[in-house]
């Protein structure tokens, strides 16, 4: 049989720097081809080459073996070709209708855009994703959980032969995952050809017929899924096998460094008690919109809190903002690392010192060889291996996420909020920050980690606190917390059990 | 005193003037075009070359103008001051560069001859023959412009000129910017607020055009609206039999432009001037005398 | 040991209310209160302002300026800006009264004018959306040259209409007991609102300007939409050109000199985002009405020009602060 | 088929090379060759163009918009705009003239004149970093009101400095053999310079210019950086002024009408970005150095008025052209 799509030598480079060398790639009827390969090795770059968002250097692609130039995201449509980017591309302005509709509005007999329709094709769309979700709201009122589900409609709205999904889960957890795993699977039976791609280990032993792995813009090889597994691809993929991913070693945590009591925003968020030890990793688990970041940001004084305390060391401390929560020895990692965290056009010496400069200036002005030295000393420490004076805007996921952490370990905070650490980060950097988290612990640093991404938050976490409706409802020691238990916790199915039969012991 | 002036002297007995500067406050009014076209019709007849440049209304652009021409060292300056005395510290850097400068239709300090339009008069003329149209006696409104020498001395002129006639009173004055546009606009709103004036002034014939439209428009009639300058525009209005815009007090910058090369090539040749300062008459021209009026050319 | 909760509300999609609140009705309506405010004051303390004639000079006197604003808000949607459209005004009228003089008939000449302004809006158009080069800079240029060719189209002269100008009916007299530019002005408003409330192009006019990438993404023709978006701003700017050559019956080379700010302040007092993505034309209407209504009633006044200088500025300033309340919510 | 490297390579990054390719070398000197170019170009036909005294006066003519620019350049980079600074040159300026003529010493009513400026500036950075007003309205709305003032202060009329002013060196007459203005331009820009390259608040601008919520996120006092930015613009302008009265030994209201559009086409110019964080100071000197060999190249040649305002579009749109020739590469 041929092939539903298939892909030959394509070379694609951004202004003289190859992304592309050289590419086959085929997709099958019927089959999920799972890529994986690390930040930077070119997955997302030969999707859009298929999707007619970057025109090839070099390379045929075929469609049912019929040679096809694809020169732009409508031909790509008209062909059947489906795409689901992997940074969110929505209108934050416009409604969730008008998202839907975004490119292919209907229009009426008279050529007016019939915007009853925009309406009503919105819900149907949603309705195939059952994602609950009003289509009248402005897109800026979602969370990023949300929408993402909206991105997934969309695409799926466009009944294609061929379907790509992007690190479709980044931003999504457990419960959203599954729900669209189960879509998945339908398409699959439907004959569709979809290409999934995912630094998570799991859903592609879960998803994948076959799996194809990337490096340095070249595929370095194919494997059916009899042959699949974890070391072999890993291997592929990194040059190494990643014996234990989840670095943690044994550790007995120190005193409660911070206390959080009451803490609310007054709309739906808290109130929240919790306490972090000096020496400990806390996970802070729970479905999208749970509020985790919510409860993060307030803890650091992103967002006011309504109500509450923070005590830091045995103070109580006042109105919080990120400045002063800096000076108190607090850090956050927040959630995005592009909108919240990094500046795109500044080197990457400058973004590890941002937030340590009043150390590195004497009255306001710079001390640049310390400077220097802090930055050097960071990308040795994170494995970094590229200039300094780099833009930052350039790097891989995976070398961004690490340049924000170490913004934070240049400051040295005693209690450190991470949003999302390893979000789109490929399995060799998720290491690398695990194995920086775990020597920041042992020396002494609190740490508390919000994350979708549920085998992590287990194999990293001391503890694991479960978040629903903006509220801890359950603390699990590692011992204790298994996914299903957490998954209990967090759709409420637990608690509810409890109603009806004693607490557990 | 700057840089390293070009003080090659030139000029003396017999010289003849061989590039000359033109400095005016705004090209785009048809007054400063007409003084600019006397200057070259005169400088053919001497075999001379113009540079004229616009001021746009900007004292710093005429600085920079004048630090040009030095650098071109040109024999002779005319020059038309946005500002009076702001001009000063340019002109003396002109002459410490040798060269001989002469101001034009508004005085410029420290220059070396004038020949001025007595705008003070002109708004007298006009406000004057205002006053005795109407009766002695009403309301009138009063358009000024943006404030420069020329307009403010026209503007000082109408309002002397009305010290005589105690019956007469201001009720209104706004700036038009010199334009037929916005004085267009606000004689609207004007009119609008005192619908029972006799007469408008405008500071120039732009102006007291835009006026005579507003009252067109507004359905009012029966003003007597002056102007100064009789510019070509305001000369076609007159010929109107019905235009409420009845007189304005004339200008001649063509023949000033002319007086002005006149008197900075007998300074250049290094003779004596009659007189450092002339005055250029000015008379109100009506319907009646708007045949003997020869216009700019 | 587990410590457990007792079960707890469903995640609060904290804005999804879709009851609108205090705040919402503000941010459609609060600039409008700020407009009849001011109605209110002046209508109590300038002197025959409250009258239909009066309101009549407002509107005509708004009219130009509101003409533009109009085609200023399509670009400010797209993150664009235009300051050009002064100098378009300078030349389009002219143009149109060139023609009229050169004996073309009063709609030949009235059209030429706004072909002019839309041709300049069109290479603006051509070398934002083709070039990529930034639209500030650019419209900047165009503002320079445009108004030089004007002054050059005239040899810097004010050009006097042969005999009486056909078209001025444009700027003058009345359609219907109304006057005539405001109608145009009316009917322009018209025009642009469904452009933008009923038209894919205008669904399109707020992807571009909310996310760009989304909009490529979605398939849109990012490039066409901008072009489209500076043509239009042109033509209507030519359209305001035609109507004050009608309005002074004559061709101003110095038409229009410094209307791009008002009409950007009309924009944005609109409550039109400068980012982009975010705006109602009516607000834009309501923004040049406050604009108008200030000018006339500190004239009526007869409030010393520099003096309304100065409230003018602040009325300005207030104006968005009051509409911006709307920001202290979040 | 398993290509092993050893342990722990990182994933290449295809742009690491760090040898400066052509693109990266014309992203730093585009616009310097332009203007080289236009400077060979002038020397051939400008009669008189290429000379000591002559650049002395491009410089002196240059200084006081490009002491405008470089505060100018602050507040872009924050991703901000100052529209006021030309009606500051106005109000400062006037003010000095004003202490002067009250008896104040020369260094008084200099301070006087700047700190003025500084205060317009202050009342800006307020609006907008705390009261979160756009930028664009606010200083739009200082254009407005400080040109008032400036009239108010002198009741419409240039105001005459009595006796010779005292600090017209500030304008005229030389230090060491080179123009005083150019001196003050020189000072002000190594100012700037040190600020953005050499101390952390310069950092700040740049990351609150690169992205404001990482900024807030990272620590930084996001309003206060703003507050300064307007603060130092409104102070440079200030300076400006005064150095316009110096030069015309007199308080002009009018001065700098205008004269804002010219600073930022200066820096837009000089490769800084109006959307923040990206520029650089230099640059805005070779901005503005091209809009001054222009403007003095044009008076030379005795081009006409309203020719020379054609061509500065024109240049200012190709010199912009030419320098976003960079952005082709990607
Ligand atoms: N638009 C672009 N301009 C310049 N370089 C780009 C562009 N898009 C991608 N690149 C570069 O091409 C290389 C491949 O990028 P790509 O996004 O395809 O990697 P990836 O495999 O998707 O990584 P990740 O797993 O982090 O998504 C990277 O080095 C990236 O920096
Ligand atoms: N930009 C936003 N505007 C309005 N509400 C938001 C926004 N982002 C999140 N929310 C709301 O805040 C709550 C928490 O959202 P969020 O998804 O950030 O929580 P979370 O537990 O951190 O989930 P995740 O981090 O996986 O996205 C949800 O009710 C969500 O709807
Ligand atoms: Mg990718
Ligand atoms: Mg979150």
């Amino acid at each position: 049989m041929t092939a539903l799509v298939s892909m030959e030598g394509v070379t694609k480079s951004f202004g003289g720097a190859p992304a592309l060398r050289g590419v086959d790639f085929d997709l099958r009827t019927g089959e999920v081809h799972a890529l994986m390969g690390e930040n930077g090795a070119g997955k997302s770059t030969l999707m859009k080459v298929l999707a007619g968002v970057h025109s090839p250097d070099a390379g045929t692609i075929r469609i049912d073996g019929k040679p096809v130039t694809i020169s732009s995201p409508i031909e790509a449509t008209a062909l059947g070709i489906a795409i689901i980017h992997q940074e969110l591309n929505t209108v934050p302005d416009m409604t969730v209708a008008e998202n839907l509709a975004l490119g292919a509005e209907p229009r009426t007999r008279w050529g007016a855009l019939d915007r009853r329709r925009v309406l009503r094709d919105a819900e149907e769309k949603l309705a195939r994703v059952r994602a609950d979700i009003d289509p009248r709201l402005p897109m800026r009122r979602l969370s990023v959980g949300r929408q993402q589900m909206v991105e997934i409609a969309r695409a799926l709205a466009e009944d294609a032969r061929v379907l790509v999904l992007d690190e479709p889960t980044a931003a999504l957890s457990d419960r959203e995952a599954r729900r669209l795993f189960a879509l998945i699977d339908e398409m699959r039976a439907a004959g569709m050809g979809l290409v999934y791609i995912s630094h998570r280990m799991e859903e592609v032993w879960e998803l994948a017929d076959r799996v194809t792995v990337f490096r340095d813009g070249r595929s370095v090889g194919t494997s059916e899924k009899a042959e699949i597994t974890p070391e072999r691809v890993v291997t592929q993929m990194i040059g190494r096998n990643v014996e234990d991913l989840y670095v943690h070693d044994d550790r007995t945590p120190g005193e409660v460094v911070l206390r959080v009591r009451g803490l609310t925003d007054g709309a739906g968020i808290g109130p929240v008690d919790l306490d972090l030890r000096a020496g400990e990793v806390v996970g802070m688990v729970g479905l999208i919109g749970a509020g985790r970041t919510e409860i993060a940001r307030m803890i650091y004084g992103a967002d006011r809190a309504r109500g509450g305390t923070v005590e830091l060391e045995g103070r109580v401390l006042g109105e919080r903002s990120p400045d002063t929560s800096i000076r108190d020895g607090i850090g956050l990692l927040p959630e995005s690392r592009k909108e919240q965290a990094l500046f795109l056009q500044m080197s990457i010496r400058d973004n590890l010192v941002t937030s340590a400069l009043g150390r590195l200036s004497r009255l306001g002005v710079l001390r640049r060889g310390a400077i220097g030295d802090a930055a050097r000393r960071q990308m040795d420490a994170l494995g970094i291996r590229t200039p300094p004076t780099r833009e930052a805007g350039h790097l891989s996921g995976g070398n961004q996420q690490k340049v924000v952490l170490g913004r934070w370990l240049t400051v040295g905070p005693r209690v450190l909020i991470l949003d999302e650490p390893t979000r789109g980060v490929d399995i060799g950097a998720k290491h690398e920050i695990y194995r920086i988290i775990n020597e920041q612990v042992s020396r002494g640093v609190a740490v508390l980690v919000v994350s979708s991404d549920l085998p992590e938050a287990l194999g990293i976490s001391d503890r694991v606190l479960v978040v629903r409706g903006g509220r801890i409802v359950a603390e699990l020691d590692r011992s204790e917390a298994t996914e299903e238990a957490v998954m209990l916790h967090a759709t409420g199915v637990a608690t509810a059990a409890e109603k009806n039969g004693g607490t557990t012991a | 005193s700057e840089g390293d002036p070009v003080t090659a002297e030139r000029g003396g007995p017999g010289a003849k003037v061989e590039t000359i500067g033109l400095m005016v406050q705004d090209l785009s009014n048809p007054f400063f075009q007409s003084m600019a076209n006397g200057v070259q019709a005169a400088a053919e007849k001497i075999g001379a070359t113009v540079n004229v440049q616009d001021g746009r209304q900007d004292l710093g652009a005429q600085n920079e103008q004048i630090d040009a021409f030095i650098q071109q060292q040109i024999d002779v300056l005319l020059i038309n001051a946005v500002d009076s005395d702001g001009i000063g510290p340019a002109v003396d850097r002109a002459k410490e560069a040798g060269i001989r400068v002469v101001a034009v239709d508004v005085a410029a300090r420290g220059a070396e001859a004038q020949v001025t339009l007595d705008n003070t008069a002109a708004g007298n003329l006009a406000c004057t023959y205002l006053a005795d149209q109407i009766g002695g006696a009403g309301d009138i409104l009063l358009i000024n412009g943006t404030p420069i020498s020329s307009v403010q001395d026209r503007v000082t002129g109408c309002k002397q000129a009305l010290q005589n006639y105690p019956q007469i009173s201001i009720v209104a004055e706004q700036n038009g910017d010199n334009g037929r546009a916005e004085a267009l606009t606000i004689a609207t709103d004007m009119l609008t607020a005192h619908p029972d004036v006799k007469g408008i002034f405008g500071i120039n014939d732009p102006t007291a055009l835009g006026a005579t439209l507003a009252a067109q428009q507004a359905g009012i009639g029966g003003l007597v609206i002056v102007g100064v300058d009789a510019s070509p525009e305001a000369v076609a209005e007159l010929q109107k039999p019905d235009s409420m815009f009845e007189a304005t007090a004339a200008q001649d910058p063509n023949t000033q432009g002319a007086i002005a090369l006149e008197m900075a090539q007998k300074l250049f040749a290094g003779e004596q001037l009659e007189e450092q300062s002339v005055l250029v008459p000015t008379e109100m021209i009506t319907r009646e005398n708007l045949a003997q009026y020869k216009g700019w050319q | 040991m587990t410590r457990t909760a007792p079960a707890g509300t469903p995640a609060t999609e904290p804005a999804e209310r879709t009851r609108p609140s205090f705040g919402q009705v503000w941010d459609r309506y609060g600039i409008l209160v700020v407009l009849l405010a001011m109605v209110a004051l002046m209508a109590v303390i300038a002197p025959n302002f409250l009258s239909l004639s009066n309101g009549f000079n407002v509107a005509r006197a708004v009219s130009i300026n509101a003409v533009l604003a109009a085609g200023m808000t399509l670009v400010i949607l797209t993150g664009g800006i235009d300051l050009s459209v002064g100098s378009v005004i300078g030349v389009s009228g002219v143009s149109s009264v060139l023609l009229w003089n050169a004996g073309a008939p009063a709609v030949v000449a009235v059209l030429g004018g706004i072909a002019v302004g839309a041709a300049a809006g069109l290479l603006n158009g051509f070398l934002v959306a083709y070039l990529a080069l930034p639209a500030f800079i650019v419209t900047l240029g165009a503002l320079t040259y445009l108004r030089g060719t004007a002054y050059a189209l005239t040899d810097g002269q004010p050009l006097i209409a042969e005999g009486d100008l056909g078209f001025r009916l444009l700027g003058n007299g009345n359609i219907a007991a109304i006057p005539s530019p405001v109608v145009v002005m009316v009917i322009t408003y018209v025009a642009v609102w469904f452009i933008l409330e009923r038209t894919t192009f205008g669904r399109h006019i707020y992807a571009v300007g909310g996310n760009v990438e989304a909009a490529r993404l979605a398939g849109i023709k990012v490039r066409r939409v901008l072009l489209q978006v500076y043509l239009l701003a042109g033509l209507t700017a030519g359209l305001a050109g035609v109507m004050f050559a009608a309005r002074v019956e004559s061709g101003q080379p110095r038409a229009g000199e410094g209307y791009e700010l008002d009409a950007i302040a009309a924009v944005v007092l609109g409550g039109t985002s400068l980012f982009g993505g975010r705006g109602r034309i009516h607000g834009t209407f309501v923004g040049a009405l406050i604009i108008g209504v200030l000018s006339n009633g500190l004239v009526l006044m007869n409030v010393p020009f520099f003096t309304q200088l100065i409230i003018k500025g602040a009325v300005i300033i207030v104006a968005v602060g009051l509409d911006s309340l709307k920001n202290w919510r979040s």
